[in-house]
């Protein structure tokens, strides 16, 4: 077990360095001058000749490579060429953002998913069968930006109801002020988390629904639910503890897949939520052409989803009893 | 009844070991010992039966001699040729002589094939006659396993899973091989047609003269077409002996075990059996000495101890036992 | 004492108050804006965020009123011995947000750092000309220029920073310290910059306590957020359809008046098409300024005329450039040698299709779309043009300033003097001169323009420099930027806008 | 419980007249017709045929757990005096477990992987019996001890698959046993077992019926393991008995072709291909149950089918006392 | 073969029948059009449906109807570039390390990794920018995403397979590896592919649109769904239909091809053809 962790961890090292390689390719041949950019349009090519010798934008590729290495060998990711800020300082102040929104989406996805997928699962065939996969469908349908602004308009402009834009106190905060009777701090967190984490969830919903509901079919038709029938169990228990435990199996694996596609979705709906993570730092690096930055989110999106898989496989073996990790 | 003297296929000490590796590099910390020293041989138009229950290696031999499963030891003599290395070219030219039957025939036809591609694949794979020669040669196998010829364009989901088991062996038979493994042709069939496949199988062996490897662990399919026996027990062969012997008298107290559990076909003669846990010992776990003392009623220490070999008896049988 | 008592009391009072009021407390201004800060250092600001709120932050020689006309600021007066010399005289007594005291030293070192070329200042071409800063005595600080240099009063409303922090290892980028009226609370990166009142500005503490600074980058959804009452305030860039509805809407108070900014098209003119300025005249015919102005920026912007701008004091409605006029421009064409000759409705000439590249950047909706309308209208009058959109760092540094373009579609902002939008532009070998252009004559105006301190002069120098613009077209002025500002109304201060944006009329400092 | 068989012939299950119809491609049609038949308590009742016959179909039907595609669509079904197919769900469920249980054929599939074996069994006690947690546990180590599984306390904490293939159908008897049911129903309990291992379940099941006095019916395709344990044998053929006898009246005389030639394709009664001899196969394959013939179901297959066989489906009728065949040719000789 | 069969499949016929119309509509676009696509009229924009604009007009007051007609055959071409290099590489890369395994697997295997930990829309962006955008590039962009689900799939397809017991008969005949992938496996693992291809052609589609939206999309005139639509959400407030239409054409688009992989894969899993189950216990 511990040394599957470790093996897995290993293996996340060959996987980073070439994702550091590729970002480094592409950020080589990617067109744009930080320097340019950095200085704005009234920057003389002096000026900028000058700051690309002082970013060292000038050095050979594969010294600035190994450079890039070595530093990263001290855990250093760099400086941001235009926050003025070590890299990872910068990452680490926005991930808090986007994990608290992709992880809310998540859990907001798979109860969604969950609920629907078991419910048309056993009624399969019925009007409700249909109308859920129906919403299903239009929620993988809908380009997620869209969805977004929909929902913005709908709720916050039009309806009021909920914030448009921003975050309240980071979740965890909000909880422990919750906690320490101040509930209206959660309450606010919360209403600024619904629209994002809503827009974000839909899509990954409708795909877990599905999956859910074809895992359920499956698992349904298998002897050991038929054996719990014969047992005399209710069909509540049934579908509850022994269909959907196992129905689940299939389904955790692609819920850790669905946690990189909403880091990835992050990056729309944060730029439209106002939403202060990494996402909206990403179009940013991305637009401004900084390198380090750029960099250090690839390397950090990597890190991430390598973790949650790693997560999900041992959550996996802890859910499955036949899986041994060794 | 033989008169080749040099067996067609001889098989000395083949051994398949499936690694186990645990740990953070994977190492190799022991061996499923699936396959353990296994030693017999075939004569020409002979069927030998490899008899055994579940995980005691005989389908894994059936395998490894098809090249399906890499030996990792022993030597295998085809027609007095070595079969060195089990690699690609070495296997090409013995492959046109051995081939094999599935027991399963729901999975060993490719779903998305035409009969008649099925069966022409090996004409094809080795470029054996012309496209129209092909086309007969798969007409007149068709014919010869009982099957119409213009059902060539079906799919093998339209088919019984008797007739299923007829185009696999018009498969094995393409090739006009000398030997066939049977790998527990008729275990997925019902009785009525299982009965069908094997007079077939009997009649090719009657009118094309192949030798048959066959694994069951139906000692009645044994008993109907075997010439000679190997009992197998956790990955060794326990007992050889021609057919009439063992069934007759049982060598090895495990061929007799299950002679035993056979269920009786008189419902007056009912066994008592007992309902006492019994367990076979999985691979991996092999206990010392004899594989087979810790059920055997007959174990001493020396069983627990020592590995008996396959020592002769008077009546022709091998049988591996310190005590008989 | 009496303070900490309403803080206690305050703070309980929060325990018992439901959510609404909690969060909507008084006396805090929150401003919708675009992008973040880069850098919250004075000398180092290169996006209206960061310039604004160091405006807040830290207080200038200077500072510019919304008639663009430099007041004092810490600086208490100042004077022209000669052409070439600037002294100030600072207020007395000033002191930095931290306590500690400003003096002359400060100004120096500002100045000093900022001229520096390692210093890589994104604006320091406009201080070139400053050969020495000196301080006098602790409240005077002496300016000498290599030459005369007029618009240098628009652009010393630089913050002054403090000399010993920043030597001493402070980051003032991220931490900083100024003597303006507001001070820094929080920074959290991307989503919002808090700040607090500055009891120790010279002017005393602002209306406002709290100013809340949020990042919303896109148009339409900060606009929904104003609405949905999230903002109190928000401000250009906005979707001209958003402004159109929020200046209809009576909740709102609002402020649309001409701004700082052109849109112009740069024509290159080593370009071998563009070369002749002819042909750039007949293309100049062909941007149907009108329409781009008044139904694509729906008359928030407003058409130009000249390369003056209409609220500068050098302008002349008597200089105009080509307008609209399809017909006249394929006749000049005609007239070049590019006809139609083998009837396929695209003008050609020595069996060459006349085509051209119409380029601006992916950022702007606004110029995508006067591109998107160029080019129907480029090939209406049988040009072939090819539309590319790329985005700002491709666009700009890999393309334009490469001067790898034909026809551009960029813009110029915060022109607070006409030599802001020409001489780094338009004389030859200017720094920022991407289209190649060149007239020596223009060159000579130019450099006129700057050195001359009477502003009739200058005037007369900007006018004639733009008359020769408006016929060889290096630069097509498409449309002199507005800017508008909305408010909620309920604000408790009178409110006062300046083109430039800043919000220090927000607080409750007008001028 | 603990008293023998030796009680009253009452029947504990009687099944009448049940059609299981099926609703599939190929349109409905009936996958059991006229199916009527009951045991008692301390009796067991072998069902025997080949695939598709329709024996496994019955057997679910006994408790009502047939697929989607299938329902009952006549007949009768009474446990215990009580009408089974009238009750309500939940009086249904009441019933499973408790009066009738189900040993199911493949107990690696049977048993639900994720669940420890103890659990699975408790689950069952304390649906159907008032009892605590801990009372649940102890009944389950008390029926995993009553099927001779080794080491019961330790069995319960472990999951199916660590468990060998016949401690497995162990376990899955010990579930069915744990309420007491009345009847229990086997489908294939041996069929994925080892001869050794097969061998030892089937003692247990007879050891288990003496001691219970449960009421018993065995599905097989396996003449060997019912002339090991049957009392009473019903042969099914394409959805319908074509013969039921006392065990020995079978095995003795079977009437019916089919019974007749499933006997004679059973390989190890001394033939040997060597000596040329051939098995007694039954030639053709068994009809599609969409597409039946009008008369008998077998006349195709048949040796002896004479016209009317083709024509007219023969009644099952009593040929001898206890004997029961549907067949017009033994009709002609008897 | 199986076509009364797959007109029973409700998902599989509505989902063709949606994918065929806009389909036909693409091919046929000059004749079902009203407009030019580029035919400005700055006096009519912003106008709603009418007679004459039966979808109404865009900011330039061109027939929208017209341009989203048109723009199917853009997103269209995309989605089958896209798709089809993206499902020809996951499938070889798929089959390739799930039947030989062992380090070629893994080193496989890690490449898709790497390409699956990045976040897509950074890969997609740093192509655009690279390459500047046009048909090709934008489904490049698309490409080197997608390829790896397609491995994914396709391996775990093939390690089943090839434990089959036919492709153990093919190597027994002495078949090559070649023919063995692509004689016994390929056509197997065929229903995956197709179920994904279809529902990545709507992938596709979406993808290009969000690309548009962060403006990274094909440059103007051309009328691609994307820009329609993320042009459509700034006049969202003024002109509501713009952005609905252009929504729910890409909507619906997708819908089609999403229930026709659905459909297909009921369609074609064996499976389906054989199950049956007491799923909910029902007392019958």
């Amino acid at each position: 077990m511990l040394s599957y962790v470790i093996r897995r961890l290993l293996l996340l090292i060959p996987m980073a360095i070439g994702m550091v390689i590729v970002t480094f390719g592409l950020l080589l041949i990617i067109p744009g001058d930080p320097a340019a950019v950095l200085l704005g349009q009234d920057a003389t090519p002096e000026a900028i000749l000058n700051l690309r010798n002082s970013l060292g934008l000038n050095d050979p590729w594969y010294v600035r490579l190994f450079d890039y290495f070595a530093a990263l060998l001290r855990g250093d990711m760099g400086r941001s060429i235009f926050q003025n800020q070590a890299v990872s300082e910068i990452i680490l102040g926005r991930l808090g953002a986007t994990i608290e929104l992709a992880v809310v989406a998540l859990i907001l996805a798979t109860l969604i998913g969950l609920t629907l997928g078991v419910v048309a699962a056993i009624r399969q065939g019925s009007w409700i069968d249909t109308v859920t996969m129906l919403f299903a469908q239009i929620g993988v349908s809908m380009p997620v930006y869209w969805l977004g602004l929909l929902l913005m308009l709908l709720f916050a402009v039009q309806l009021g109801w909920l914030p448009a834009i921003g975050r309240g106190v980071p979740l965890p905060e909000a909880l422990l002020a919750a906690v320490t009777g101040r509930p209206q701090v959660l309450w606010d967190s919360l209403t600024h988390l619904a629209l994002p984490a809503l827009a974000l969830a839909a899509n990954s919903a409708a795909i877990i629904s599905r999956l859910v509901r074809a895992s359920m079919l499956e698992v349904l038709r298998e002897d050991f639910v038929r054996t719990a029938y014969s047992k005399g169990l209710r069909q509540g228990r049934v579908v509850v503890r022994h269909a959907l435990r196992n129905a689940l199996l299939p389904v955790l694996s692609v819920i850790g897949l669905r946690f990189g596609a909403l880091l990835g979705g992050a990056v729309l709906t944060e730029s439209i939520f106002a939403w202060p993570g990494l996402g909206q730092l990403t179009i940013a690096a991305i637009s401004q052409r900084d390198l380090p930055l750029i960099q250090g989110i690839v390397l950090t999106f990597a890190i991430v989803f390598a973790l949650v898989n790693l997560v999900v496989d041992l959550l996996y073996a802890a859910v499955d009893p036949r899986i041994r990790l060794g | 009844m033989q008169p080749d003297a040099t067996p067609l296929l001889s098989v000395d000490n083949l051994e398949v070991h499936f690694p186990i590796r645990a740990g953070v590099l994977q190492r190799q910390v022991g061996a499923v010992k699936a396959v353990d020293g296994v030693s017999f041989s075939l004569n020409r138009g002979e069927t030998l039966s490899l008899v055994g229950e579940s995980g005691c290696g005989k389908s894994t031999t059936g395998l490894a001699l098809m090249g399906l499963v890499k030996p990792t030891g022993g030597q295998v003599r085809f027609d007095g040729q070595e079969i060195k290395g089990f690699n690609r070219s070495a296997l090409k030219s013995y492959r046109r002589r051995m081939q094999i039957v599935f027991q399963d025939p729901f999975s060993s036809l490719n779903p998305r094939q035409r009969v008649k591609d099925i069966i022409r694949a090996p004409l094809d794979v080795h470029r054996i006659g012309t496209r129209a020669e092909r086309d007969d040669r798969v007409a007149e196998l068709m014919q010869r396993v009982g099957l119409r010829p213009d059902q060539a364009d079906n799919f093998a989901h339209q088919f019984s899973g008797g007739q299923r088991q007829r185009i696999g062996i018009a498969r094995a038979l393409a090739l006009n091989p000398d030997v066939i493994v049977c790998d527990e042709p008729v275990s997925a069939l019902d009785v009525s047609v299982q009965a069908q496949i094997l007079n077939l199988l009997s009649d090719l062996q009657r009118d094309l003269g192949v030798s048959y490897l066959s694994i069951s662990h139906d000692l009645g399919v044994v008993e109907f077409i075997s010439h000679r026996v190997a009992v197998m027990y956790l990955g060794k062969i326990v007992e050889i002996a021609p057919k009439t012997k063992i069934f007759a008298s049982p060598g090895h107290p495990y061929t007799e075990l299950l002679m035993r559990s056979a269920p009786s076909r008189d419902p007056r003669k009912r066994h008592s059996f007992s309902a006492t846990n019994d367990d076979i010992p999985s691979a991996t776990r092999k206990p010392s000495g004899c594989p087979f003392n810790p059920r055997c009623p007959l174990a001493t220490d020396i069983c627990r101890r020592d590995e008996p070999a396959l020592t002769p008896r008077d009546d022709g049988a091998l049988v591996a036992c310190h005590h008989r | 004492m009496k303070k900490l008592l309403l803080a206690t009391t305050a703070l309980v009072a929060l325990g018992f108050m439901p959510a609404q009021t909690v969060f909507a407390q008084d006396n805090t201004l929150v401003v919708g804006t675009d992008v973040d800060a880069g850098t919250l250092d004075p000398r180092l600001t290169r996006d209206t965020t960061a310039s604004r709120t160091a405006d807040l932050i830290y207080s200038g020689l200077v500072h510019i009123t919304p008639s663009l006309e430099a007041v004092p600021d810490l600086a208490e007066s100042w004077e022209n011995p000669d052409p070439q010399t600037f002294i100030f005289k600072l207020r007395p007594d000033l002191t930095f947000s931290d306590g500690s005291p400003l003096t002359a030293d400060d100004v120096v070192f500002t100045y000093t750092t900022l001229t520096n070329p390692d210093f890589n200042a994104p604006a320091r071409a406009l201080y070139s000309p400053i050969t020495a800063v000196e301080a006098v005595d602790p409240l005077t600080v002496k300016f000498t220029l290599n030459a005369p240099y007029a618009p240098l009063l628009s652009y010393l409303d630089v913050g002054i920073v403090p000399k010993a922090l920043v030597e001493g290892g402070a980051d003032i980028a991220l931490n900083p310290v100024g003597a303006g009226p507001m001070k820094l609370v929080s920074w959290n990166r991307g989503s919002e910059i808090v700040l607090e009142a500055n009891d120790a500005y010279w002017r005393g503490a602002p209306t406002m306590d709290n100013v809340t600074i949020r990042i919303i980058g896109d148009n339409s959804a900060r606009s929904q957020a104003f609405e949905a009452g999230d903002l109190d305030v928000i401000q250009s860039p906005l979707a001209p359809q958003d402004i159109e509805r929020l200046a209809a809407d009576d909740r709102f108070g609002n402020v649309i008046v001409a701004g700082l900014g052109v849109n112009y098209i740069n024509f290159n003119t080593k370009d071998p098409l563009l070369a002749d300025p002819k042909m750039r005249q007949a293309f100049s015919m062909l941007i149907d300024q009108e329409t781009i102005v008044n139904d694509i920026y729906q008359g928030v912007d407003q058409v130009a005329h000249s390369i003056i701008l209409p609220s500068s004091w050098a302008y002349s409605d008597a200089i105009a450039q080509p307008t609209f006029d399809i017909e006249g421009a394929v006749a000049l064409f005609n007239e070049l040698g590019w006809t139609d000759s083998n009837g396929d409705g695209v003008l050609d000439k020595d069996g060459a299709d006349l085509a051209v590249t119409l380029a601006t950047h992916s950022e702007d909706g606004n110029r995508v779309q006067s591109i998107e309308f160029l080019q129907a209208i480029f090939e209406a009058a049988g040009v072939k043009a090819t539309a590319q959109i790329s985005d700002w760092p491709s666009f700009s540094t890999n393309y334009v300033q490469q001067s790898k373009h034909q026809i551009a579609l960029l813009g110029w902002l915060n022109i607070v003097d006409p030599d802001r939008l020409m001489f780094a532009q338009l004389t030859t070998g200017g720094s920022t001169n991407w289209g190649g252009y060149s007239n020596l004559e223009v060159d000579e105006l130019l450099q006129t323009g700057r050195s001359t301190l009477d502003q009739a002069g200058r005037a007369t120098a900007y006018q004639a420099a733009a008359t020769i613009l408006a016929e060889e077209l290096p630069y097509y002025i498409v449309s002199a930027q507005g800017y508008q500002m909305f408010y909620a109304k309920d604000l408790p201060v009178e409110v006062q806008a300046t083109p430039r944006g800043n919000l220090r009329g927000l607080i409750g400092f007008t001028d | 419980m603990s008293e023998t068989k030796t009680g009253t012939q009452a029947s504990v299950l009687a099944v009448s007249d049940l059609e299981i119809e099926i609703r599939g491609a190929q349109g409905s049609f009936a996958v059991v017709s006229d199916m009527s038949f009951s045991v008692h308590a301390g009796e067991t009742l072998c069902i025997v045929g080949e695939s598709g016959c329709g024996k496994s179909m019955t057997a679910l039907s006994l408790l009502r757990l047939l697929p989607d595609a299938a329902s009952i669509s006549r007949g009768k079904i009474l446990i215990d005096g009580e009408d089974f197919l009238a009750m309500n769900q939940r009086q249904t469920e009441d019933f499973r477990g408790e009066k009738i249980a189900m040993i199911f054929q493949e107990p690696l599939t049977a048993l639900n992987p994720v669940l420890r074996i103890g659990e699975q069994i408790a689950e069952s006690v304390r649906q159907h019996r008032k009892c605590s947690h801990k009372e649940a546990d102890q009944r389950a180590v008390e029926v995993l001890r009553m099927v001779q599984m080794p080491d019961p306390e330790r069995r319960t904490t472990q999951f199916p698959h660590e468990l060998s293939g016949g401690m497995r159908q162990r376990a899955m008897i010990a579930l069915a046993l744990a309420c007491d049911p009345k009847i229990i129903i086997a489908d294939e309990p041996t069929t994925a077992l080892d001869v050794t291992i097969q061998a030892q379940i089937l003692g247990l099941i007879s050891d288990l019926q003496k001691r219970l006095g449960t009421a018993q019916i065995l599905i097989t395709h396996d003449l060997g393991v019912v002339s090991e344990v049957a009392d009473r044998v019903i042969v099914m053929y394409a959805g319908r008995k074509v013969e039921e006898a006392s065990i020995y009246d079978l095995f003795d005389r079977p009437f019916h072709p089919y019974t007749i030639g499933l006997m004679g394709a059973v390989p190890g009664s001394g033939a040997s291909s060597q000596n040329g001899d051939r098995l007694a196969d039954i030639a053709g394959t068994v009809p599609p149950l969409w597409d039946l013939p009008k008369g008998c179901a077998f006349a195709p297959r048949c040796p002896g089918a004479s016209a009317r066989c083709l024509e007219e489906r023969p009644p099952f009728t009593e040929k001898r006392p206890g004997h029961w065949a549907a067949c017009w040719e033994h009709d002609n000789a008897a | 073969m199986r076509l009364p069969k797959a007109l029973q499949n409700t998902s599989l016929v509505i989902g063709a029948l949606i994918s065929l119309t806009i389909i036909l509509l693409a091919i046929f676009a000059p004749y079902v059009t009203t407009h030019g696509i580029e035919q400005m009229d700055m006096r009519n924009r912003f106008e709603g449906p009418t007679l004459e604009h039966i979808l109404g007009t865009d900011n330039f007051g061109r027939d929208l109807w017209s341009r989203l007609v048109y723009g199917a055959r853009i997103s269209l071409t995309i989605a089958v570039i896209s798709v089809a290099v993206s499902a020809a590489i996951g499938t070889t890369v798929g089959l390739v390390a799930g039947y030989f395994g062992g380090w070629v697997d893994l080193v496989l295997m890690r490449i898709t990794d790497i390409f699956l930990g990045f976040p897509a829309i950074v890969l997609a962006l740093a192509i655009v920018a690279v390459l500047g955008p046009g048909i090709m590039n934008v489904s490049l962009a698309i490409i080197v995403v997608a390829w790896t689900e397609y491995a994914r799939v396709v391996r775990s397809t093939t390690l089943v397979l090839r434990e089959q017991n036919y492709v153990q008969a093919a190597r027994a005949i002495g078949a090559s590896p070649a023919r063995i992938i692509f004689k016994e496996i390929l056509p197997n693992a065929i229903g995956p592919i197709i179920v994904l291809a279809s529902l990545g052609l709507g992938t596709a589609i979406i993808s290009e649109s969000a690309l548009s939206f962060l403006g990274f999309g094909l440059p103007p005139p051309a009328p691609t769904w994307g820009w329609t639509l993320s042009y459509g959400t700034r006049f969202m407030r003024d002109a509501p239909w713009l952005s609905i239409i252009a929504g729910a054409t890409i909507m619906v688009t997708v819908l089609g091809f999403n229930l026709l992989g659905d459909g297909l894969r009921d369609v074609l899993d064996p499976r389906q053809l054989s199950r049956g189950g007491a799923k909910a216990g029902k007392a019958k």
